[in-house]
């Protein structure tokens, strides 16, 4: 259960139980082609993958440098990469028995992916969210309520997405029996950062074909946004053998890394413990773990995902980070030049990637993750471009 | 045994010597001294506030450790053994963690989200600095008793139900067999928490364990008496009144040992 | 440019030549293999079609008749169906040296699909949007405006979306020497309805091709939602021929059609000319357009696409409505049982259909067309649901 | 010729009456009554303003026809052409709608948005009942010019720029062009229509063209008189100031006549 000495399973004994099942169900459903017959036909007829490969012409032409493709996970259904995983954990819990779902939500974009497939899979489905998250973002409570599913407040801590998985992983210790815990990134303690990367590298496996389909060779760098991490190792998973293609994974550089306000735990952060794997966070001094910011409520998790730890030590991929402004500034030049309104966090992929891009060839090429779509940001945008009141957010 | 467990800082770091006086002078066996976290995963919303509460008065590991060796010198002569989450001993470092808690006069360690398979070098280390390093086993242990146990020391901690810590009116039906399979195990005592607040269900377990465990109880009434603990014009009533209430928790577990 | 007595050119002479370049255009564009194949690229690598086919089990086994089918519009780069019709229409003004696009918008869902692709092929774009819709639909103005289009109120008439194609055609007479007017939906005249059904019968070719790949037989009965008329006529058009498939179009039926608030053309209204075309439409005694209702922005227009006319008058296509209060409760069932929120127009086609299918066999099929996403709705929902203010839909 | 333009009930029935009178006396040779319409494609801010008030009054098709009886009765003599949208004739059905055009003595209609494509029967109806089939074209017409002018009666109007009505500040410059040819083609007389609101540019037009329409800057000036011609005691004076204004705007289409 390690990605070298990352990941691990740092969880009250009483946890011990269900990760077990867990891990031994999923060790015998990916040998069962049944099971990843029903995974891959949920992709394509319920979420409609493959997503498509686009590339952008107008934006490579506008920075001069090298070839920018785009792997549009925001046409997946429910405008993120979020369901992939969702569909592959939700399939193992049908397997293992189970009828009730639990899942920590930030934003509340992994608990719409979750609430979605509890409501296909006639589920009864609990979203463990932040107090502060909840009145942040009563769209997507409603969105979730309309789907069936129960929101349930985490009111301890700093009341967002950390307690949230706190309370979530609480629950689940007590409720074991007949819940599986959906965890929505390539986080958790072990089997999870393994099996959201296995749900996710789909992602990469699609974009590598596309890819060599159209260039006839492989993108000279992978670019994706990095919070827990689970798109971008979705995407890295299957270049990660190929050693000439530069993987950049991007962090939220916030107000910046010299302030106290970003979400950069590769650049920041140092080893410990975070929701029972051992990978790199930000705390203080002293082991408390700190709360990180980003305009991105997607990218403002304070651990990453213990194989991107991993990769990062023994240098496959490179960690880079974009401030807010970066991002915005990179969002608005895709939307203008592209027609694709993207994520903010994806917007912190495209910032570096466009960077990037200036110092490369026009014979070379980038392939950038496109994890969502940026619709769920709008209110965020127009306070911040229109400078409204954030009060307004919640509606 | 009587197991009482406080969290380091709260509500100051003074009250905390004190109240460990008062367990001491209530009966308590050993002391179990909580280092408070973030992001206490095992525990329930009666020990998070705790940690808050000791957390805006700046706790920190190594302040915890530190205290101890401040009780032993006011006259807490009982076992302390600290009850932290693993990522604070990681950033102290598990060498410097080890030696401050020889330090400090520490006897034990329990690292609730260190389960077995993790705790290796934590063993060792324990071993070698010649503390005691407590297991737990819970209800859903099973077959991971017997190897929990084979390598256990100081004694074994039964959690005597699902979830967190907290307050529980109830105690599991089947909560006599499973401390039974484990006393067979272990060769150690074995102790059991989680959820113990009454005499009645202190009544039931005494029967099938060596010690018992007691802390959301007793730390929400430290929880409920913050201000008078935090002055010390009124101190000595606060700890008047815990010392009322676990006398009267407790009073079957020392009946026994009487 | 008719179908049957439907269609036509009503239109001032001013008019007649702009509308006789487009026509050209598109005919010789149509017989020209480049362009199918680059409206076809498009469609593939930068909306993601095919969209998917997904077999609502849940639903299906709820209502206990008919096999229900959804084709999955709602999985198109900006969420709806439009976007197929926006992409064709600019390739085509590319093709006649256009530079710039005009448009009209309700809600905001084809203004948002027009500013996307005249964002993508660099060109200009106003889109004209009633000032009354401009103020309920800030966030859809705000995604046109971050997509580099303007948007230009009109203020004539009530100030919704008839005014602003009333305004849009103004604009275009007098511009049209280098603006290509690219309309929504399959209405205005000829060779508008053509061109956007010729744009938009992909869907029911597709839907076609993938329901008996896996059905092995054609459908019974196939449900669209009819505004204007786009999805519909997209998703009929190749059924046509099918004899035996019953074809069947949804209007607003508002609050009941013995109310005067509703959207029902074929049921309540009466031939005349709106926008330039021949065709049912909603008017007072004295050729008066009165303005329609529905609590969906996109079934709210006083007309119906022409060929819809000539459908229902040669019996080809049945027209039936459904009331808000339906298409609501359709909404929450899908959401419930399937994970999918569907756009409020659609949810009327929903509606009829699950009503449709309790009175069919286990062996018999039903397949709906889901034009776009709820996720526009959601606010609509909010206040409707939970009984918030009205005030606050602006946000 | 001086062709004015003016919507029926605009801003009442009465008024609408007396303002053509006043248009006849100021030496108006046709007058257009504009049928108010709820979306008049062809139309600028000013006469769909004027639609509005009109409709606001219960203005409608029918009420437009009849309204002209009145006036001939009023002593309006000059020819009257019904300027209406398509949807209203409709609606009436054009056997009605040429019926009760000839029983109220209207003797031409234009139909903006019907081109020539689509008003085959209408040609024949008009032809039937000896009502004039008003047709249009524009600077783009072009080559449609040969067949509209070819089947054109009473008088052909000629769209002087493209757009909507409405005043504008200058005249395309081929517009001298644009006339002669219609002219050339035309073996009816040719008028000239669309944003004319000052005597320069009648001065202008009036070399190339057999007829001035004047619309938009007659129905402004109405529409600022709103209230002042709805109140009856107010009426004439209202009236004087059209008539005036008329007047400074028509002199050199007078002068020419003349």
């Amino acid at each position: 259960g390690r990605f070298g000495e990352f990941g691990g399973k740092y969880v009250p004994e009483t946890l011990m139980k269900p990760l077990e099942e867990v891990e031994a169900a999923l060790n015998q459903a990916m040998k069962d082609p049944a099971f990843k017959d029903e995974y891959l036909s949920l992709l394509v007829n319920y979420s409609g993958r493959p997503t498509a490969l686009t590339y952008a012409d107008n934006i490579t032409e506008t920075l001069g440098g090298a070839k920018i493709y785009l792997k549009r996970e925001d046409l997946n259904h429910t405008g993120a990469h979020k369901i992939n995983n969702a569909i592959g954990q939700i399939l193992l819990a049908k397997r293992m028995g189970k009828t009730k779902i639990i899942a920590e939500t930030g934003a509340g974009q992994h608990g719409v992916a979750t609430a979605t497939v509890a409501a296909k899979f006639g589920m009864e489905c609990k979203v463990f969210m932040g107090e502060e998250d909840i009145e942040r973002q009563a769209l997507n409570v409603f969105r979730m309520k309309l789907l069936g599913a129960e929101v349930i407040p985490a009111t301890s801590g700093t009341k967002t997405l950390k307690d949230a998985t706190n309370e979530a992983i609480r629950y689940w210790v007590q409720h074991c029996e007949d819940h599986f815990y959906l965890i929505g990134s390539a986080i958790g303690p072990h089997p999870y950062p393994k099996m959201v990367r296995d749900f996710q590298k789909i992602i990469g496996e699609e974009a590598k074909e596309q890819f060599t389909a159209v260039e006839g060779k492989l993108p000279n760098a992978v670019v994706a946004c990095v919070g827990g991490g689970s798109n971008a190792i979705g995407m890295f998973y299957d270049f990660i053998k190929e050693e000439n293609v530069r993987l950049i994974g991007v962090e939220a550089g916030g107000k910046g890394l010299n302030t106290a306000l970003h979400a950069a735990k590769m650049a920041k952060g140092t080893k410990g413990v975070i929701h029972g794997t051992l990978t790199y966070l930000l705390q203080d001094e002293n082991g408390q773990i700190t709360e990180p910011y980003s305009i991105s409520a997607g990218l403002d998790y304070p651990g990453i995902g213990p194989e991107h730890s991993h990769l990062s030590s023994i240098g496959r991929v490179e960690y880079e980070s974009v401030t807010d402004d970066e991002s915005i500034e990179a969002l608005q030049l895709l939307a203008k030049t592209e027609g694709i309104i993207p994520a903010i966090e994806s917007a912190h992929a495209l910032a570096k990637a466009f960077e990037l891009a200036k110092s490369m060839t026009k014979e070379e090429t980038i392939l950038i993750c496109l994890s969502g779509r940026g619709d769920k940001d709008v209110h965020t945008l127009v306070n911040l471009l229109e400078g409204k009141e954030e009060e307004h957010e919640y509606v | 045994m009587f197991i009482p467990f406080i969290t380091a800082g709260d509500p100051h770091e003074d009250a905390t010597v004190e109240i460990a006086l008062s367990l001491q002078k209530q009966g308590a066996s050993i002391l179990e001294l909580g280092v408070p976290y973030s992001d206490p995963l095992a525990d329930g919303p009666i020990i998070q506030e705790a940690s808050k509460r000791a957390l805006s008065g700046g706790m920190s590991i190594s302040k915890a450790i530190k205290l101890v060796s401040v009780m032993r010198k006011k006259g807490v002569k009982i076992p302390v053994i600290l009850f932290t989450y693993f990522n604070p001993v990681l950033q102290l470092g598990l060498e410097s963690f080890f030696a401050l808690m020889r330090e400090n006069e520490i006897d034990g360690v329990l690292i609730p989200d260190l389960p077995y398979e993790e705790s290796g070098r934590i063993r060792e280390l324990a071993a070698e600095n010649e503390v005691a390093y407590i297991s737990m086993v819970a209800p859903t242990s099973k077959e991971r008793i017997q190897k929990i146990a084979a390598d256990a020391t100081g004694f074994l901690y039964c959690v005597s139900s699902l979830g967190v810590t907290g307050v529980r009116s109830t105690l599991p039906v089947d909560i006599g067999t499973f401390l039974e399979d484990v006393k067979a195990a272990a060769s150690i005592p074995v102790a059991v928490g989680f959820g113990i607040s009454t005499s009645e269900q202190v009544e039931v377990l005494k029967e099938h364990s060596d010690g018992i465990v007691i802390g959301s109880a007793i730390v929400n009434k430290i929880g409920q008496l913050e201000q008078v603990l935090l002055n010390k014009d009124t101190r000595r009533d606060g700890l008047n009144q815990i010392e009322e209430y676990v006398a009267s928790i407790v009073s079957p577990i020392q009946k026994c040992e009487v």
